[in-house]
């Protein structure tokens, strides 16, 4: 059964990473898309935004040398690489709704088939924080979604169509997830990856639009 | 030559908020956040307050910022991006007070709120954002389609006084801000009748760097010394 | 007939100087309006705005001195007064258009008595330059015009309707010329001051539209 | 760390604009020009040119700009504040090209002008702005009453290329200018597919106060090295 267990988060952020092009900046969201910052290719420019200011965000300070002012939209603390700026919400936002990053990595509560994303807000709750969410969803030049395939019920996540209030419409170009890699086309879904041990009939049944499987569906690799 | 006028008690360059005023507040997950400012208001008890800030912590990260006029129950109306922490476990005062209808909120998306402050500073009357079509957010809003793509109407938002921090000010009023400390505080500063600016230091003018200022002093009309970390 | 000497372009400056009030922000036009700064109340805080970007305009450079970086909005070298700052257009504009200028002082080709302004384009020659003219007639809080109260063939510059193409309509708040101050009102133009040895009548005489005089008309005193 | 491209050839750093290109170019009284670029666009002959810039010397102050293509013949349309000097004692090559309706001209309101290249560039679909009601900037707008005022409808204004010109920059495309030197050039880097900088040097990262940094390098494609005055 070990081939059957889903990918760590680790493996997925990896994936991720390897997406990254030379001179790309992209904005990393709360949870596992902030581990892809972890496995940035360091043969390559790839600058990390923060919707709070920070353009050129670097590895977590040690322990005792946080800078009280310095920290990512989240509010942890963070470092600031050589060359990386600082400025305030109007220009950050600026920058984010003018589509001039390359990609966001985002977390999700649900995706649709069509690209509609959901993370802000759970309904039994009656109130949620969207923060920077919905600028980013929509102004990204890409969007890829990072999460768990099904909830910790093993429900489905990605959907025909979100039942939660959107972040954004028809924004997620893909999604990665611990046991595939699915492209969002205007075609439908597209599996192209799939974690070692798993069947695309697998990942169907875990996922509630039908799938179309690429003729080039391979094994996700590192 | 003469200057902005400098207090050094939070107290006396807040006396004259009223009742009922619409407060923008500075910050972003703490960080400069003018808190003496928010701590004078709170101690004198100024009801009714329509406050407009990014986040409120409400006890939920070490930070001080505008939930503790919310705690106070001193807000009737906050506007904000965050007002809620992301974990439902210990529900905040604002969470508490809104569930019971005591308090009422009005949620943007956070670039959509910069840069409605931004608008009411700059003298703009309206917008067209992309942001949040398709979502709650275009919820009663005005549909436009430009270029082939839709965006939402969104209007200016001004206030009768923005509460900010800087990093240093100069006499003149010309401000920097620190690291992240920055986030929205320029921009509020642009969009209030009066801005009152929390900063530990008043340098004398031509001691700022003048192609490093951040805030031009014809934007602020106050100056209140606090010292330390407060 | 000395006392019927129209008043010299400085004693006007001056006399738009005695206006300026502690804390003002005063944008300055080419021409007249520039030696408004030349008078500036040292016991007060008055700060020049110039469109291109600089906030604290100080006195122009000693000969050889000139920063060729730093110039006012007519492109002439000035200097800038500590405390002074530098910013891009889309901030000042930001500034004129949000209303944050207490005054602007404008030179004119045509006033009318509903306030509107002109003063970017002779229409004989078929095109012209607006500058940053129209932006700051709309955004400062008050417009003030400093002119020769009539053309040097003596013909009215303050009409009844403008006939060349608007700058600002509604836009002027007073009107200080090297005959008379006179005040835009709901009501209509109000000479509230006369240049000495000048008379209502004479001063009406160059003037289109009929003006109502200040039962506390008095001389243009320094 | 790799940078962003460095050219030290301003022919080969703008080889790949084309004919009949929309190109954005910085400067105010000739301040902030980049003349190096504009020469080499000249030298080439790239011709049926749309320019975006505010304002044309043609010859009558002593600083070079976008004018020197107008000369040569290249431009099909001006979209600027000041197309004209204000004497008419000697008309410039642009000045007799539009009267003979060679070159056509959009004028715009420098604040108007400067604000649709910033909506271009923050992804804002359009915007209301009070500035030209009334006069004949409104002709052809959308007029729209907002809370008791009037404003005209504006759009965003984007270009395929903007050159600019900075003080100093890093490898990272961070910039900052110098005086009155900055003037359209942080907002123009905003709003074009690809902006191509002239400046002196290029430091290494870290080499400016990422306080003090005015246009992030996110916004610059390339750094086009141009010593001395040029």
């Amino acid at each position: 059964m070990t081939g059957r267990a889903p990918l760590p988060r680790e493996v997925v952020a990896m994936r991720i990473a390897r997406e990254l092009e030379d001179g790309w900046y992209v904005n990393l969201g709360i949870g596992l898309p902030t581990l892809v910052a972890n496995y940035l290719p360091p043969d390559k420019l790839v600058v990390i935004h923060s919707e709070n200011g920070v353009l050129g965000v670097g590895p977590a300070p040690e322990l005792g040398q946080e800078d009280p002012d310095l920290c990512n939209a989240g509010g942890q603390p963070v470092t600031l690489i050589p060359g990386g700026c600082l400025f305030g919400h109007a220009e950050s936002f600026a920058i984010i709704r003018g589509r001039h990053l390359d990609v966001a990595v985002l977390g999700a509560l649900q995706v649709s088939e069509g690209g509609d994303l959901a993370n802000w807000m759970l309904p039994q709750r009656g109130v949620g924080s969207i923060g920077g969410g919905a600028d980013i969803a929509r102004g990204a030049k890409r969007v890829y979604v990072a999460m768990e395939h099904t909830t910790r019920e093993g429900e489905p996540k990605i959907l025909r169509q979100c039942s939660y209030p959107l972040t954004g419409r028809g924004v997620v170009n893909a999604i990665f997830t611990d046991l595939a890699v699915i492209r969002v086309s205007p075609q439908g879904l597209l599996l192209e990856e799939i974690a070692p041990g798993w069947t695309p009939e697998e990942v169907q049944a875990r996922t509630e639009p039908r799938l179309m499987v690429s003729p080039a569906l391979r094994e996700i690799r590192l | 030559m003469p200057g902005k006028p400098v207090f050094s008690d939070p107290a006396q360059a807040t006396a004259d908020i009223p009742a009922g005023a619409t407060i923008m507040v500075g910050g972003f997950t703490g960080r400069g956040v003018p808190v003496a400012l928010l701590r004078a208001l709170r101690d004198r008890g100024v009801g009714g307050l329509t406050i407009v800030t990014n986040d409120l912590s409400g006890g939920w990260s070490p930070w001080e910022d505008a939930a503790l006029l919310v705690e106070a129950g001193l807000v009737r109306k906050v506007i904000a991006s965050f007002p809620i922490p992301g974990s439902a476990s210990t529900p905040t005062a604002f969470e508490r007070l809104h569930r019971e209808g005591k308090i009422e909120l009005e949620l943007l998306p956070q670039g959509t709120l910069v840069e409605r402050i931004r608008a009411a500073g700059a003298g703009i009357g309206g917008f067209y954002t992309p942001t949040g079509v398709g979502t709650p957010f275009a919820e009663g809003k005005e549909v436009r389609v430009i270029d082939g793509q839709e965006y939402l109407f969104e209007l200016p938002l001004p206030a009768d006084f923005a509460l900010i921090r800087a990093h240093r000010a100069d006499v003149l009023g010309n401000l920097v801000y620190r690291r992240a400390a920055r986030n929205f505080n320029p921009t509020m500063a642009t969009a209030a009748r009066v801005t009152i600016v929390q900063v530990e230091e008043a340098l004398p003018a031509g001691a700022l760097d003048p192609e490093a200022v951040v805030t031009p002093g014809i934007y602020v009309q106050r100056l209140v010394l606090v010292g330390g970390a407060a």
